[in-house]
């Protein structure tokens, strides 16, 4: 319905709510099978024909094949489900995070060590664009 | 008569389990992370409850997509450590109150609250990483020192609960407690939390004066801290911060006054803040 | 702007499917029955509703006893007819407002009830019969004349939530559906009782007092009557007559003053009483 | 706990709450399974291997090979699980309510048409136990 929530301007952030769920239904459940040795080996011993078992939108499965981690969020993913495929492929939630940040494991984790991203300059969309970012 | 004695507050990232299981417990990464658990853990040995009500929310391995509970009771005999996609953790086999949590779950509905009951279910690291962290060390053959009633939150879908219908089901489950005829020692969980995101460009945000006055009016205003709006959760703890409106279920089942008497905060585990509370009811 | 029209009240039993599926309703035995849907069918057509909001029970048919929740939201883009042990029933797909269903689930949350989302779910003659007696005959290749969204609530397992609380809800899911932005005409649906007990010895109690009253005072004293106690719907409309609370969530849906424009009464339909009633919310 | 409660004393009725939950709960979802043909097929060729999946007591056990309705439901049993079983005995609500109240199906299909049972000296246990009914 286009209504406006309150927490659009939140930078960086998406919400999983009932419009990103329904979005990302096929794309979750795809992930969440990734739970189960059995489904991981018959994902990855041929990834596209065992996709074919989730009806999920060409832009999300192509998301998928190309471990897009932000591309799956922006379609309805949410990082509980999504953190299943990147265990599958050994990768853990801190090296995710240095992946969808953009900034890489080590500053990451530097960042981590230091206590942490401040929340000064990271609580409304406005405060980003003056930055920059995007 | 049962009755709740005390509130533990804890975090429950999946990393603590893990360097718990992989014996990694004392490296300079984690030491300072787990001292502040030694004396969580001797309290606890003394507390000796019967029953832990374990509060906490499934990360997407029990329940899917296709069915999302707002609260979950868990009423089955046993539960199994779930395999989150690296095997279960090596822990015990956690075992229920069945009747006890059948009583709850009928004083609750009569109550008003329109939980789900569970007669089935696998735990995940919400579950058990708080039992860790309060008991030790325990292998798989071993047994958990308490029985164990789960009551599982949804937090990862928004909207959860809100705080303050979180606070009223606390008060809900003291009542159900209280009138159950057995006499046992009950200590509440409220577990997730402190400040973290895990997700997107914003990954990695730490609020430590956000968490510290979360933690400080636990004790001083638990009403109006339940009062809080999802919104203030997303903005200063983080999309993921969000967990701690589950914190207020511990809280309303505690008396209105209660005692502060161990705190534990440390900046980073994995991608997250850790706190940790323990709150007594003043003796009667 | 969404809103509630009017409501309907309807039992669910399954024979009523039966019947219709196999041909049956002009037997001595139905005639009698269907005649008094004539009316409700010809409503139905002008009152032409965009969506229907289904409260319903499901029969152990798309929940086993593992899971039980108290109150469950369909929203899943389209639910088909289950398999209850002879086939499905032979009619269409029961399509969903998906948009809609997940605002009213947002909105239920926020208003603290404590739903569960179900994303994927089969329906059974809880939910379709209803269909099939205000929308008539409809082929599995045909679509049903409206949008459904389902509402699947716990009466199977006692305690069902109460009166007072599926009161409330009906509230509230007016108040989700007035928030609704696009212009819809949505009829709410409470389904199931009247009287009758399925099992054990007292098997096939029918109170034709009982009901006739329940139906006066969902006119007359909705707020009273909600406030009916469980035990009193067992022990005078029988074990399975305390499915009618949730008559209360359709009722609290309404305007507190309606106009009751159809009603029929009939004993029996297999084990049951069928009633069934028609309240419009006054013109404004 | 032995807490008396407020519906113990209707007469011929099982109130199906948490007790009974917990005590059928495997009876019950052996019931369950009978919703479809493929299990009914698997257990109408072999019963007692097709019971040996659901590890009901042997007193549930040998309720459900004797067909006992009446017993099943004071073994925690809920109609609406056991009438699964009786469909796919061929049985359908109103036979078996013949069958658990003892009247037989043309007996009891007659109360229905002439109105059905009446409420009145069926309300309490001990109307019923003024009747010597048990
Ligand atoms: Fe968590
Ligand atoms: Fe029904």
């Amino acid at each position: 319905m286009g209504t406006r929530k309150d927490y659009d301007d939140i930078p960086g952030t998406y919400v999983f709510d009932a419009d990103a769920s329904r979005e990302g239904y096929h794309l979750n459940q795809f992930c969440i099978s990734m739970r189960l040795q059995k489904n991981r080996d018959e994902f990855n011993s041929d990834e596209a024909a065992y996709l074919d078992k989730f009806p999920m939108t060409a832009e999300q499965r192509q998301a998928v094949l190309d471990r897009d981690w932000n591309g799956m969020l922006a379609l309805g993913g949410n990082i509980y489900y999504t953190s299943k495929l990147a265990a599958n492929d050994g990768i853990n939630f801190q090296q995710l995070a240095g992946i969808m940040t953009g900034m890489g494991q080590e500053k990451y984790r530097k960042m981590m060590l230091d206590g942490g991203r401040s929340p000064e300059g990271n609580r409304y969309q406005s405060e980003w664009d003056e930055k920059g970012e995007s | 008569m049962a009755r709740i004695t005390a509130g533990v507050g804890c975090s429950h990232v999946p990393a603590i389990g893990v360097a718990m299981d992989t014996g990694n417990t004392k490296d300079a990464y984690w030491e300072p992370c787990f001292d502040g658990f030694e004396k969580s853990r001797e309290w606890m040995k003394k507390a000796n409850p019967d029953v832990v009500f374990l509060v906490y929310n499934d990360h997407c391995t029990a329940f899917d997509a296709s069915c999302i509970p707002t609260f979950a009771l868990g009423c089955a005999a046993e539960f199994h450590p779930a395999d989150e996609g690296w095997g279960p953790r090596p822990v015990p086999v956690v075992k229920n109150h069945q009747k006890m949590s059948s009583h709850i779950a009928q004083s609750l509905i009569l109550d008003e609250f329109d939980i789900t009951i569970m007669n089935e279910m696998e735990v995940d690291h919400g579950l058990t990483v708080p039992l860790s962290v309060m008991f030790g060390e325990h292998g798989v053959d071993d047994e958990w020192p308490a029985l164990v009633i789960p009551l599982c939150v949804n937090v990862v879908q928004y909207p959860p609960p809100t705080g303050n219908r979180c606070f009223n089901l606390g008060k809900a489950i003291r009542r159900a407690i209280e009138s159950y005829e057995e006499d046992l020692n009950v200590v509440i969980f409220g577990t997730g939390g402190m400040s973290h995101q895990l997700q997107y460009k914003r990954a990695g945000l730490i609020n430590q004066d956000f968490d510290t006055d979360f933690l400080n009016r636990l004790t001083t205003d638990p009403v109006g801290l339940s009062k809080m709006p999802h919104v203030e959760y997303l903005r200063e703890a983080g999309s993921e911060g969000v967990e701690m409106v589950m914190w207020h279920i511990m809280r309303g089942a505690l008396d209105d006054e209660v005692t502060e008497v161990h705190r534990h905060y440390h900046v980073p585990a994995s991608n997250t803040a850790v706190g940790h509370i323990i709150l007594e009811n003043k003796k009667s």
